[in-house]
């Protein structure tokens, strides 16, 4: 019964995804993509990740609010391209790649674990460490903060070049003698 | 149904490659890019679900856990799509205000 | 903004934002990690950017401030680190080890560097998140 | 010895400059000019210390599959001296070109995390911190191309980072494949489990072409190189000079290698599409190469084509050819970028890139002029400089594997090389001055000829030494190709 509920959510977020690709209005496919993001949080829940659930449920609301407040400085105006006989070819391509691609999936996707039994391998080693040697009741942020915690200092390292490199973008002067732009 | 499930990931994946292929709108491209960051975070997940078994908090009674290594990795990679995507608003932006238009084919043309 | 949007923030923000160090503090005994502890109170602080005004935020946390204790709070980290490396325990001798103490097993002070590096980890993601948006926000498009 | 001070040198140091920047926002070129000279006298340090051994660094004192370990063998050590190499000298040569631009301590920062990613891909042991320093040189460079917030900038940028996010996706989901079939993330370990039990697991199979497809994006081999000629051209030159010199290599060709030579075992039918990939690549950077006319873009397509050479060698499969290879990684690392810096001080005396606007530089630039003659020749091949060996190589590598038609052909490419650099030297520098639109044109600050004349030599020293870096650099890292596989034991033996 468990996994037929996982099934239930999975369809409504693809149906959802594919909501947020084709809808003409900006606005609106913004509300379709937080859709998916909502409905992979109660997924998140059944599948038992409880810091992967409060990520993505703060992730999903930040992301929101940021695309309603860049869509607001920019065009608010639907997406103008109707399907012209241009856009007909990268269509069809985009379509018959992502059927090969499918099938080569369907193929490979036999080789991986079935769905309930994860090869944990090095992660067994971890729940023993973490009672014996760390005494943190949280496995997560055990490996997160002591087996991996060089990870993590690169992760934050990796979010402050990422601050460094929006404010290097939304500075006021560029190119001083900006001859040609 | 052992490994059938795994597909759901895969064709978010793809569906989010495909709106990025495709559509010529900015903003549509950074939703695109977002599906598919979805889609692959959502694989992780599935990887290290186990059945019947609580979520990694060491309790006095519990035996089996589900795997806490993708659990530790999926929240610092969501953070850092998220924060790649307000790079690329922060670029799109930019690029409205020099442009006057979000749709890529038109830039390209613009630079000749 | 419309004032009512602004009294009921007033009565938000308290409990989210404790809500959010709660977790970052707590981490290693709930299920609560530094980067969703740090993305709470971000979150929160953002709705403060939007309802009251980026500057009547700026008077109250100015964006330099901001980036300052973000780039701290990884300095510190890294010290943490380094002093790992110095061997207070003899046989550990690496950069980043767990040099405290082990702790009682399901207290506060429980599990060496790892709530340390939580709330650091907290720190750093909350107010560089918060950053990031003032910048977001701030950018006034020459119409 | 502490491998890690190459990752935590730069990053400690960007730190301190991001604190800086509060008080003076316009400095930070000697720190990040000391940083770099630290990591490269260190590198070349190792190279003596460290003939053909490996070196192991556990973080946290915890062995390799459960905790994060630091992995030096030959090959690393060869992309390790590449980079410091460019990296030292392109910031010696930013000094005096970043004038131009505004707020500069931002630049430093930028350029200080790109090199800590730089070196921790090229000596991360765990597959998922290789793919973490990854994200910090895209998103590094994504802000690097846009420094100069021009109209044209903007739009390279966003071009690259749209195609840049979706090369790491392809790469995270192949990492996710290997992890769900193996169970652990460190290099060493995947690659025994693999080697053992797993290798024709239908996962293992399907997992290649996405890590394939992920770091043929950022290398920009043909089908995917869309990105290239629009980041060049707008990039300062500084940056366009370690994207193409090293963070095309680092970030496309290191990881093809170190996952598909190591950990997931390299298969025939993968070594002959490395090897036509390389094939169509030269061609068509060569002939794009030919219609272009501003200077940079000529540049490079021209990359395109020489990264083509590199994959070529590495298609060839016999060890001639990886040593071939790697010594063009050296070379072209060597002359494009100091080619870049040739170009951005004709940009900067002159204010254009159009070659049809310049000309008769050679007079006016005469540091300039010098560089861009020792850079061309090693670019076209010509004996005593060091772009000749490494093709030479190849060719030789070529006609031993038996592809007669095919070294045929590469010689035929040698001519195509030839004529766009006879293009660029003659329309900018040899022909006569018809441009009085430049009156006042004077020869370029110090610390950019310093770096020219620097990366001069260098250029000629990798021909006149080649038995020497033949012998100490590329031999070792030989083997890391040919022994494959059996990195994990070696690895995790230590």
């Amino acid at each position: 019964m468990f996994e037929i509920l996982i099934i239930v959510f999975l369809v409504f977020i693809l149906i959802a995804a594919v909501a947020a690709v084709e809808m003409k209005d900006l606005l609106s496919s913004i509300m379709a993509l937080s859709v998916v993001g909502f409905g992979l949080v109660i997924i998140f829940i059944f599948l038992a990740a409880p810091e992967v659930v409060s990520a993505q449920l703060i992730v999903e609301m930040l992301c929101f609010v940021s695309l309603v407040v860049v869509v607001n400085k920019t065009s608010k105006t639907d997406e103008t391209k109707l399907y012209s006989m241009r856009e007909i070819s990268p269509v069809s391509a985009g379509l018959f790649f992502a059927i090969i691609f499918i099938i080569f999936g369907l193929w490979g996707i036999k080789g991986l674990p079935p769905f309930g039994e994860p090869v944990m391998k090095v992660s067994s080693i971890y729940i023993q460490k973490v009672i014996s040697e760390i005494g943190a009741k949280n496995i997560v942020t055990a490996i997160l903060m002591d087996f991996r915690a060089f990870n993590t200092l690169i992760e934050v390292i990796l979010l402050i070049t990422l601050f460094v490199g929006v404010a290097t973008i939304l500075r006021k002067k560029g190119r001083k003698d900006a001859e040609s732009n | 149904m052992g490994t059938l499930i795994y597909i759901s990931s895969f064709l978010l994946f793809l569906i989010g490659l495909y709106c990025v292929v495709v559509k010529n709108n900015l903003i549509k491209i950074i939703i695109g890019i977002k599906i598919m960051g979805y889609g692959v975070c959502l694989f992780y997940i599935m990887i290290s679900y186990k059945s019947n078994a609580i979520a990694p908090i060491v309790l006095k009674d519990a035996k089996n856990y589900t795997d806490p290594y993708p659990h530790a990795i999926i929240p610092a990679i969501m953070a850092a799509s998220f924060a790649a995507m307000i790079l690329m608003l922060a670029t799109s932006i930019r690029l409205y205000e020099k442009h006057k238009t979000l749709d890529m084919s038109k830039i390209k043309e613009l630079k000749g | 903004m419309p004032r009512v949007i602004k009294i009921l923030t007033n009565y938000v923000i308290g409990p989210i934002i404790t809500f959010g160090v709660y977790i970052f503090i707590f981490g290693h005994l709930l299920p609560g990690e530094g980067f969703d502890g740090g993305m709470i109170v971000a979150s929160i602080l953002i709705l403060c950017i939007i309802v009251y005004g980026k500057d009547e935020m700026e008077k109250r946390i100015s964006v330099n401030t901001a980036v300052l204790i973000s780039v701290l709070s990884a300095i510190i980290f890294i010290i943490i680190g380094f002093v790992g490396m110095a061997g207070l325990r003899m046989e550990h001798k690496y950069f980043l080890d767990n040099f405290l103490p082990q702790g009682s097993f399901s207290h506060l002070f429980s599990g060496g560097i790892v709530p340390i590096l939580n709330i650091l980890v907290g720190f750093s993601v909350a107010f560089g998140f918060y950053a990031i948006f003032a910048y977001l926000s701030e950018y006034k498009t020459e119409e | 010895m502490l491998i890690f001070t190459f990752i935590l040198l730069p990053i400690i140091s960007a730190l301190i400059l991001i604190l800086y920047e509060r008080i003076n926002s316009e400095s930070g070129s000697l720190i990040t000019f000391a940083t770099t000279l630290i990591n490269l006298s260190l590198s070349v340090l190792l190279l003596f210390i460290l003939n053909g051994g490996q070196m192991v660094y556990h973080f946290g004192g915890w062995p390799a599959p459960i905790g994060i370990s630091l992995v030096l063998d030959s090959f690393s050590l060869l992309m390790l001296f590449v980079i410091n190499l460019v990296s030292c000298v392109s910031m010696l040569y930013s000094i005096d070109y970043i004038k131009h631009y505004d707020s500069r301590t931002k630049f430093f920062i930028l350029n200080l995390f790109l090199i800590a990613g730089l070196n921790g891909v090229v000596l991360a042991g765990d597959i998922f911190n290789l793919y973490v320093f990854l994200e910090i040189i895209a998103f590094a460079s994504y802000a690097l191309i846009a420094f100069g917030l021009g109209k044209e900038d903007m739009e390279a940028s966003i071009r690259y980072q749209v195609i840049g996010t979706i090369g790491s996706f392809f790469i995270f989901f192949g990492i996710g494949f290997l992890y769900s079939v193996t169970g652990s993330l460190d290099l060493a370990d995947i690659s025994k489990i693999i080697y053992q039990s797993a290798s024709t697991n239908r996962a293992i199979l399907f997992a290649i072409p996405f890590l394939l497809f992920g770091f043929s994006l950022k290398a920009a081999l043909v089908p995917f190189h869309a990105w290239l000629p629009d980041a060049h051209p707008t990039a300062p030159a500084p940056v366009s000079a370690m994207l193409s010199g090293v963070v095309i290599k680092v970030s496309g060709i290191y990881g093809i290698v170190r996952i598909f030579f190591s950990v997931t075992g390299v298969s025939p039918t993968l070594l002959n599409i490395l090897l036509y990939a390389g094939f169509i690549s030269i061609f068509f950077g060569a002939f794009a190469a030919l219609y272009q006319n501003d200077f940079k873009r000529i540049l490079a397509y021209s990359s395109i084509s020489q990264i083509g050479y590199i994959m070529l060698g590495i298609g060839i499969g016999t060890p001639l050819g990886y040593a071939g290879a790697l010594l063009h990684i050296l070379n072209h690392a060597a002359f494009k970028s100091l080619y870049f810096m040739v170009a951005g001080s004709v940009d900067y005396a002159t204010g254009t890139r159009d070659i049809r606007k310049l000309g008769g530089l050679s007079k006016k630039l005469p540091v300039t002029f010098l560089a861009s003659i020792s850079s061309s020749l090693s670019l076209a091949g010509i004996p005593p400089f060091g772009g000749f060996f490494s093709k030479f190589i190849i060719i030789l590598a070529l006609v031993k594997a038996g592809k007669i038609t095919l070294s045929i052909l590469i010689i035929l490419s040698f001519l195509l090389t030839l004529a766009y650099f006879l293009k660029i030297q003659g329309k900018v520098f040899l022909r006569s001055q018809n441009s009085e639109l430049y009156p006042n044109i004077k020869e370029v600050p110090y610390s950019m000829r310093l770096a020219m004349i620097i990366m001069a030599i260098m250029c000629l020293g990798l021909g006149l030494g080649f038995p020497w870096v033949l012998k100490i650099i590329i031999n070792s890292a030989v083997h890391i190709f040919s022994n494959g596989v059996g990195y994990g034991n070696i690895i995790s033996g230590l």
